[in-house]
């Protein structure tokens, strides 16, 4: 039969001043099954511990009760100990009767009675354990980084880096994703383009990486480190092999008005394209909406004007490849948000009033006015620029409740871009508070008032119209108590940053969770940020909330560093608490696989001799299984157990009450 | 002289016998469920019942019967013996069928080993059956050689008096015997017309069927298939029978407080039979009626010299399928030999 | 005088809030009743009915489930198909007659110490108003005198 | 032609155009007023089906016999809504399969048969009205009703009466048809949750644990009260169940084959009034 | 009361394969004892038990000549049996028996002796072979066959090295194919093969054959081809069993209650039963 060690700690006082250890180490002595009980004053310490070992090695234990303080605290540490002395660590349990007994109670008697009963039950629980081993999995070192943002770019670089092999898709024709199309960015106003360029070009150019613009992730089947992804390569129609990047296509194209995606409708481009000129890989895509031989079946002055031979293909299908990885990285980013529902604020009604989206491309050197600020309706200088701040952002009513994070920051960096460019020019900014926090954050916007001169007014605009050739932005000074108009040629709206439009259905597409809103959903928002609840997919950038360049970048050098110490051994030790089924009483009705909030559970064919499948059974993924536990109850003929936490454990640790 | 006891006496011979020491049970129909229960006075009996739901074997072979209380400590192991309490009881108001019922298991329980639950309990009781003046469409006492008069198992036969006042007592052993002596002061010895028996019809030709059933080629006929198709495998005929007497020994407690119990099992079960391995030797619904039938009328007659069935007709009465053992040995005279 | 009732009430809690929630109670030494015994399950997922029901056959005057609030389970949803589970046992229960103050479910995160400690006091003195439950321990006593005729 | 005619030819058409090969249905009981489970192979045997009002028990149970549909032919069976809703639900857990089914439906309305149109089990995914309307009789919903009104104390105190009665002959579970696991909780015995001996306190923890297992999945059938030797209103503890699923999670049991398990699925807006 | 078991002390736990042990027993009290002195004899078998778990069926894998104690090997499977195999030396189990009928040994006395088993199906084999083997000079020739899936599952392996050594045991050993290791020194084939090959002869002969139904079926087939005839076959049959005593009501074949009329049976009585209730 069982010998089980039992070891009551004092905790020095902490215990044994409100439970009588004594009596407890007596009761438990008359326990069946108990082999050796023994006090003293710190277990956890190294002679404590030793005489765990000691005792174990002495009289053979088959299993260890530790009486002493939470098992979030020292579990691991007897674990160690037990492994050390040659017992199955699994065959160890911790009798909590410090958090949950001593530190709680003022009655001695009363404290140590429950304490007799705490460690008896578990002394009944840990005879029936299980030896346990950790779950090894084998690890594909592989990572696949959904998105081609700086977020999914710096993740991608990190892990290539540190050697091992990168698979980047980009669903747009490019990657570089909302980065390149800023202007400067804050603090330090050094150009977007700049900085990120060298980056895309690394990233493209990296033995480790490989590079999949213009395709979709459709589907994710498997597990931590052992996943297979089925990518979809949508139809360029333009050879990337092949194509040199000449740009004579894009020169001909006979389509040139269409409204560019990139520069947020403020430029055009043509029907074969380049989202913009640094684009990487910088080989054209052909718009099969806008392309006048889909439309009509003919033109094709495109693939007349190439010269290389079959680079243009209209003949040219999706393809389909599925790519084994161990660890993904979703970096898919953000969208912002459809400004139409602030119709008071005359967005799509007057041509000057903006997103801030936009006024990046007016800023930027390399957008339609080469850098020069000016007004889209009629191309001239705007002397009064009205920036709205949280034009979207907390306001639960039209928009969105939470704090889009950044627009305060680049508002101020609008203001002063425009400042640099337009010595005499006035912005006035609508404002619900300022927030800066970050380094050189608030310096920044002290820089836009005290040295670009922004004037900003605490209030919410209630109206923009239109009068007299101005935009006249109606609101409300609320530090001062006075509403206020401004008279203004141009009004720039802070829009809130919002999930992808497809964020949710992509999230049930790989297996994650996500947020009422769309945004991806971390482990822990504390101490798991960059995990999600998926052992294996991990998140960085704004799919998992609002954020900026730099804690983007360090999210996404953290879930780097995330991927990399999975894939720094080949195979993968997991906690062995994970549920497995008893075939031969499963009579599958998969309720099991549908209450699984990890997919965990497949279904299996079991087959006769002659193997003809007689029944399918439940069988759970122990790669995938987390250990919750809600199978186990789900089953109604007990058909499926959890290791460490058996019924026949919790039966006896009940019963023995 | 035969002697009559009066319903208006009823009471006063409950109180004897109570005095003496007997606890009274009769059928009692309570929460719509026929049992035989103990009784304080005539009016708590329910005697007009043609037959309760359970049967009086209950008394002696109870559905779960504690046997053996044992406690662990870590020093040793404490067991305690649990018998049936001394108490002697009357039966009253048992049917014919019923009380044949336990003379006809009395030798299975007392083959070399004797189980001592069922012969103290059956030592201590004295069994007053009540012959049967109405009977319903289930009841086949007469196709099994019994009848609504039989006494077997009887210490005691009463016979409803015509006009309904009470009974003529007619006392079958010695038990019986004394057990009115004690109230004769209670009874009257006036002579008075009984009143008609049932008529129970012969529903099926038990010597053809037990002829067919001993035939070696009829095990493996198709006829259990065919006749066992719409049975789903409950238990309810086997434990409302008279006869049946499967049981499971099962251990029950907390984890070091418990009871050896004695339990009723049913060979209807799939898994009654079924071995560690997985092997089941009656792994089919119609294998387990086989086992049935066989058992009642052809392997207990080799063992014990008696069918294993008194006709009380529980078994299809109380069928959710509408079963039973009467369709079954219908079916059996009715093939064509 | 006879001693005052001590109710027996046995806590079914996963580990990653409530069983934390009752941690923090502790490090912040707040005091409550000392009648309730903790089962440790890694989710209320875990937490099976029949749990309740050896409870009450092992002598719980009440029963308490806990877990984490909604949106927090560690295991993503196993708090909510507990939840659901919860209902359908308690409505359960309480037809057939076991009262519902007797058995308790209450969402307890990690940082509700203070909250897990008001319960279990709460619980209680509820349970102590409430008395034995008798009626369910008296199944108990009949097993052993229920077939001796 | 009556509904009993018309149900004969049609089975005996199934049958003899080689479509089904086996119609479960009713056939004369050993009484006036029994029915009894009959089997037909063949279009002759299809005349001996009797379709009346007596023919209230839900035969769907015997689609589930071991072996029965694994040769993948079909089976037509005559059925109430309850036995609808029965093989949805049963489709829905993967216990068979729709294609497999030939439906005889009728319903019973004041001792009234009616013909139920169509014949798949397409035909009924997703029940009518009518079905909705028949799945709680007036009976049962008055006891229950009852049984609320009393006193937790009354209420135990009933039940425990009636649970003294188990016998535990398991004929309640070997009548319903979702009572379908090849091996029941009651037998599990490492560990025994539920005690196995017929005495109260098992009893008591058998009926409950059934009842639990069947929350959201009873088609209100009544098989098992009709079974119950011993005249336990089990039907009034699983209606009970199923006005539960239906007013806390508008749950409607055998509503179509694709309905996930109440219990195997949640919604995040769940009521949850009663937990602290 | 007759369902009251005798409490045992293990005195030793030997494993005999993955998932089989032997356990040795003592009587605690000695009227036990003494009541299992005069009753015992070969081919009896008891149910095992634990308080708590229940009770487990299987033979007194010991001889009749030796009553000191009471060996039984098992193989883990269920509730009771999975508790058996964790006792230690001192814990306490139950014992309920001997029951049931036995091996007509003086009846084999002066005749040659073959004694077949497979796998787990060896103790009950074991019980009768001691009994022979303890009065050697009663009977002549003993051949033992013994074969298991793998060398591992042989059980009673220091037994089986003793017989190999005595002159006067032909021990015949196999595993089944592919069930060898590399220094596997004897038979590789199945039983009923092994057997026709080792050819021992039917004359005078009373052969005891122990194994699952399958190996029984074949091994019966090749033991009349030898020209053995099934009255001169013993072998037992096991059934689910729950009192010993002939009134739970579940062991029966046809007719025949195990418990009582059994477990050692002719192969001739067995052919009389109803195959299919096997």
């Amino acid at each position: 039969m069982a010998k089980i060690g039992v070891f009551v700690c004092h905790c020095g006082e902490n215990i044994a001043s409100m439970v009588d250890t004594g009596n407890l180490v007596r009761s438990l002595s008359d326990h069946p099954g108990v082999e050796v009980c023994n006090e003293y004053k710190y277990f956890c310490s190294d002679p404590g511990q030793e005489t765990v070992k000691r005792a174990i090695r002495e009289h053979n234990l088959t299993g260890v009760v530790v009486a002493a303080c939470s098992p979030r605290m020292h579990e691991q540490t007897f674990r160690k100990a037990c492994a050390e002395a040659g017992l199955n660590p699994y065959m160890l349990e911790l009798a909590n009767i410090r958090e949950q007994c001593s530190w709680v109670h003022s009655n001695k008697e009363q404290a140590t009675g429950k304490a007799i009963e705490i460690t008896r039950s578990l002394v009944e629980k840990v005879k029936r354990n299980n030896e346990l081993k950790p779950i090894s999995v084998p690890v594909t070192r592989r990572a696949l980084v959904i998105g081609g943002g700086i977020a999914g770019i710096q993740a991608a670089l990190d892990i290539a880096s540190a050697g091992r092999e990168v698979v980047l898709v980009e669903r747009e024709p490019s990657i570089g994703g909302h980065m390149s199309q800023l202007s400067e960015t804050f603090p330090t106003l050094d150009c977007s383009q700049c900085i990120l360029t060298p980056r895309m070009v690394e990233a493209i150019q990296h033995p480790n990486i490989r590079v999949l613009t213009y395709s979709e992730v459709e589907e994710v089947v498997g597990y931590i480190g052992n996943f297979t992804v089925k990518v979809r390569n949508k139809a360029r129609y333009v050879d990337i092999d092949k194509c040199t990047g000449c740009g004579d296509c894009i020169q001909k194209c006979p389509q040139k008005k269409i409204p560019s995606e990139f520069e947020c409708g403020l430029g055009n481009r043509s029907a074969i394209y380049t989202p913009f000129a640094q684009a990487v890989p910088n080989k054209p895509v052909i718009d099969r909406n806008r392309c006048t031989y889909f439309k009509n079946g003919k033109c094709k002055i495109c693939q007349k004007t190439c010269q290389i031979e079959h680079c243009i293909d209209f003949d040219m299908q999706d393809t389909y490849e599925e790519i084994e990885v161990g660890a993904i990285v979703v970096a898919t980013g953000f969208q912002i948000q459809d400004t139409s529902v602030y119709g008071e604020y005359g967005y799509g009604k007057y041509k000057d009033v903006i997103t801030g989206l936009q006024f990046e491309r007016l800023a930027s050197a390399s957008g339609p006015t080469a850098g020069k600020i000016l007004r889209p309706s009629d191309g001239k200088e705007p002397e009064t620029v009205v920036f709205i701040q949280c034009a979207g952002s907390r306001d639960p009513s039209k928009g969105v409740k939470y704090c889009s994070k950044i627009c305060c920051m680049y508002t101020a960096k609008h203001a002063m871009l425009y400042a640099h460019k337009h010595h005499h020019g006035n912005s006035q900014i609508f404002y619900m508070d300022i927030r800066a926090a970050g380094k050189g954050y608030d310096e920044f916007t002290r820089r836009a008032i005290e040295e670009d001169g922004a004037g900003y007014v605490r209030g919410r605009v209630s109206k923009v119209f239109q009068e007299n050739g101005k935009l006249i932005v109606r609101g409300v000074d609320t530090l001062l108590g006075k509403p206020v108009e401004v008279a203004a040629d141009m009004v720039v709206l802070a829009t809130a940053m919002v999930p992808q439009p497809d964020a949710k259905e992509f999230a049930k597409r790989i297996g994650i969770g996500y947020d009422e809103y769309g945004f991806f959903n971390e482990a822990h928002l504390k101490l798991r940020p960059v995990e999600t609840a998926t052992a294996g997919i991990y998140l960085c950038g704004a799919c998992q909330s609002p954020k900026d360049i730099p804690d983007t970048v360090a999210q996404a050098s953290a879930s780097a560093a995330k991927v990399l110490g999975l894939f720094s051994r080949e195979q993968l030790e997991r906690e062995p608490v994970v549920a497995a089924v008893t075939e031969s009483t499963c009579a599958g009705c998969w309720g099991c696989v549908m209450a699984c909030p990890y997919n965990a559970i497949e279904k299996q064919d079991i087959k006769d001799r002659n193997g003809k499948v007689i029944k399918q059974v439940a069988s759970v993924n122990p790669g995938l299984c987390q250990g919750c536990g809600t199978c186990v109850t789900f089953c109604r003929s007990n058909s499926i157990d959890l290791a460490g936490f058996t019924e026949k454990q919790i039966f006896a640790e009940v019963m023995a009450l | 002289m035969t002697r009559i006891l009066l319903k208006n006496k009823l009471d006063d011979c409950i109180v004897t016998w109570r005095n003496a020491g007997y606890s009274v049970l009769a059928p009692v129909k309570r929460n719509e469920m026929g049992s035989f229960s103990e009784v304080q006075k005539a009016s708590d009996m329910s005697l007009d019942l043609i037959l309760p739901e359970r049967t009086i074997k209950d008394r002696f072979f109870p559905q779960t019967e504690p046997m053996i209380r044992y406690k662990i400590s870590k020093q040793q192991i404490d067991t305690e013996t649990m018998t049936p309490p001394d108490t002697k009881s009357v039966c009253f108001g048992v049917r014919p069928c019923d009380a044949a019922g336990l003379e006809i298991d009395d030798p299975l329980f007392g083959w070399d080993y004797k189980d001592q639950y069922w012969f103290k309990r059956r030592n201590n009781s004295v069994i007053v059956t009540i012959t049967c003046t109405a009977s319903d469409d289930f009841c086949m006492c007469t196709s099994v050689k019994l009848s609504p008069e039989s006494t077997k198992g009887s210490d005691v036969m009463l016979r409803p008096l015509s006009n309904g006042n009470g009974w003529q007592v007619e006392t079958i052993t010695e038990r019986g015997k004394a057990l009115f002596d004690s109230v004769s002061v209670h009874l009257s010895d006036e002579k008075a017309e009984t009143a008609a028996l049932a008529q129970v019809p012969v529903r099926f030709n038990v010597e053809q069927v037990m002829e067919w059933l001993a035939n070696p080629t009829s095990f493996e006929s198709q006829f259990w298939k065919d006749i066992a198709l719409r049975c789903i495998g409950c238990g309810s005929c086997t434990f409302l029978c008279p006869t049946c007497h499967c049981f499971d020994i099962q251990d029950e407690g907390d984890t070091y407080n418990g009871i050896r119990r004695k339990n009723w099992d049913s060979c209807s079960f799939a898994n009654f039979t079924m071995h560690t391995s997985g092997h089941n030797p009656r792994n089919t619904q119609s294998t387990r009626w086989r086992q049935r039938i066989m058992h009642k009328f052809n392997y207990y007659r080799g063992k014990f010299g008696v069918n294993s069935c008194s006709g009380c007709g529980r078994c299809t009465r109380q069928c959710p399928v509408d079963m039973g053992i009467t369709e079954t040995l219908q079916a059996i005279s009715n093939l064509p030999r | 005088m006879s001693e005052p009732f001590e109710p027996k009430i046995v806590a079914f809690v996963c580990t990653y809030c409530t069983y934390a929630g009752a941690d923090l109670a502790g490090t912040s030494r707040l005091k409550y009743a000392t009648n309730v015994r903790i089962v440790r399950l890694p989710c209320t997922g875990r937490i099976s009915p029949l749990f309740i029901l050896k409870a009450l056959q092992k002598g719980a005057d009440a029963v308490l489930v806990s877990g984490c609030h909604p949106g927090d389970c560690h295991f993503t949803a196993g708090n909510y198909h507990a939840r659901r589970r919860w209902t359908v046992f308690r409505a359960l229960l309480s037809f057939t007659g076991i009262p519902e103050e007797r058995i308790r479910f209450s969402w307890i995160s990690a940082a509700e110490g203070a909250k897990f400690a008001e319960l279990i006091n709460s619980i209680t003195e509820d349970t102590r108003k409430l008395g034995p439950f008798t009626q369910y321990q008296e199944l108990q006593t009949i097993i052993e005198t229920q077939s001796t005729y | 032609m009556g509904i009993q005619e018309q149900y004969r030819s049609e089975a005996a058409s199934l049958l003899s155009s080689g479509e089904v090969k086996l119609v479960i249905g009713f056939g004369a009981g050993s009484t006036a007023d029994r029915r009894r489970p009959l089997f037909a192979r063949t279009g002759e045997e299809a005349n001996r089906f009797v379709l009346d009002a007596s023919c209230i028990a839900n035969l769907s149970t015997y689609l589930l016999t071991e072996g029965l549909l694994s040769d993948g032919k079909k089976v037509g069976i005559f059925l109430k809504p309850d036995g609808i809703r029965s093989i949805n639900i049963l489709i829905a857990e993967a216990q068979l399969k729709p294609d497999q089914v030939v439906i005889l439906g009728y319903a019973i309305e004041n001792g009234q048969l009616t013909a139920l149109e169509g014949r798949s089990v397409a035909d009924f995914n997703g029940v009518n009205e009518k079905i909705r309307s028949l799945a709680l009789p007036p009976a049962v919903q008055q006891d229950i009703e009852r049984l609320e009104a009393m006193s937790p104390v009354e209420r135990f105190q009933f039940w425990q009466d009636q649970f003294s009665k188990c016998i535990k002959c398991y004929a309640c579970r070997q009548a319903c048809p979702m009572c379908y696991c090849r091996r029941c909780i009651v037998d599990v015995n490492q560990p025994q949750w539920v005690n196995t001996s017929s005495h109260t306190l098992g009893n008591f923890e058998w009926n409950i644990v059934r009842a639990f297992h069947l929350a959201g999945r009873c088609a209100a059938c009544g098989a098992c009260d009709r079974a119950c030797p011993v005249n336990i209103p089990l039907r009034l503890i699983n209606a009970r169940m199923g006005r539960e699923v239906r007013e806390a999670f508008d749950y409607f049991a055998g509503e179509s084959t694709d309905q996930k398990p109440v219990l195997a699925s949640f919604s995040k807006d769940d009521p949850e009034t009663f937990i602290l | 009361m007759i369902y009251n078991p005798f409490p045992m002390r293990v005195v030793s736990k030997r494993q005999e394969a993955p998932g089989v042990n032997t356990l040795k027993l003592e009587f605690v009290r000695e009227e036990d004892h003494e009541f299992f002195r005069q009753n015992f004899k070969t081919g009896m078998f008891g149910l095992y038990g634990i308080y708590g778990e229940g009770e487990s069926t299987f033979c007194v894998a010991s001889p009749e000549t030796r009553k000191e104690y009471i060996e039984c090997t098992f193989r883990q499977s269920g509730r009771v049996t999975g508790t058996l195999a964790n006792v230690d030396a001192g814990d306490i189990v139950t014992f309920r028996g001997p029951y049931g009928n036995r091996f007509p040994i003086e009846e084999f006395e002066g005749k040659n002796l073959l004694f077949i088993a497979g796998g787990i199906a060896l103790p009950p084999t074991r019980s009768v072979i001691w009994s022979c083997l303890d009065q050697r000079e009663k009977y002549r020739e003993v051949t033992i066959v013994y074969g298991a899936r793998t060398v591992a599952d042989l059980v009673y392996k220091n037994e089986l090295d003793d017989w190999k050594k005595r002159d006067d045991v032909r021990l015949v050993l196999t595993v089944d194919p592919g069930g060898e290791t590399p220094d596997w020194q004897d038979h590789v084939g199945f039983v009923p093969t092994i057997l026709e090959q080792a050819a021992p002869s039917p004359d005078n002969t009373i052969a005891v054959l122990c194994g699952p139904p399958i190996m029984i079926k074949f091994t019966l087939a090749a033991l009349q081809r030898l020209g053995f005839s099934p009255e001169n076959v013993y072998t037992t049959l096991e059934n689910r069993m729950k009192c010993g005593v002939g009134k739970c009501g579940r062991c029966n074949v046809g007719s025949v209650y195990i418990c009582k009329e059994g477990p050692v049976f002719t192969a001739a009585e067995v052919q009389a039963m109803p195959q299919a209730d096997l």
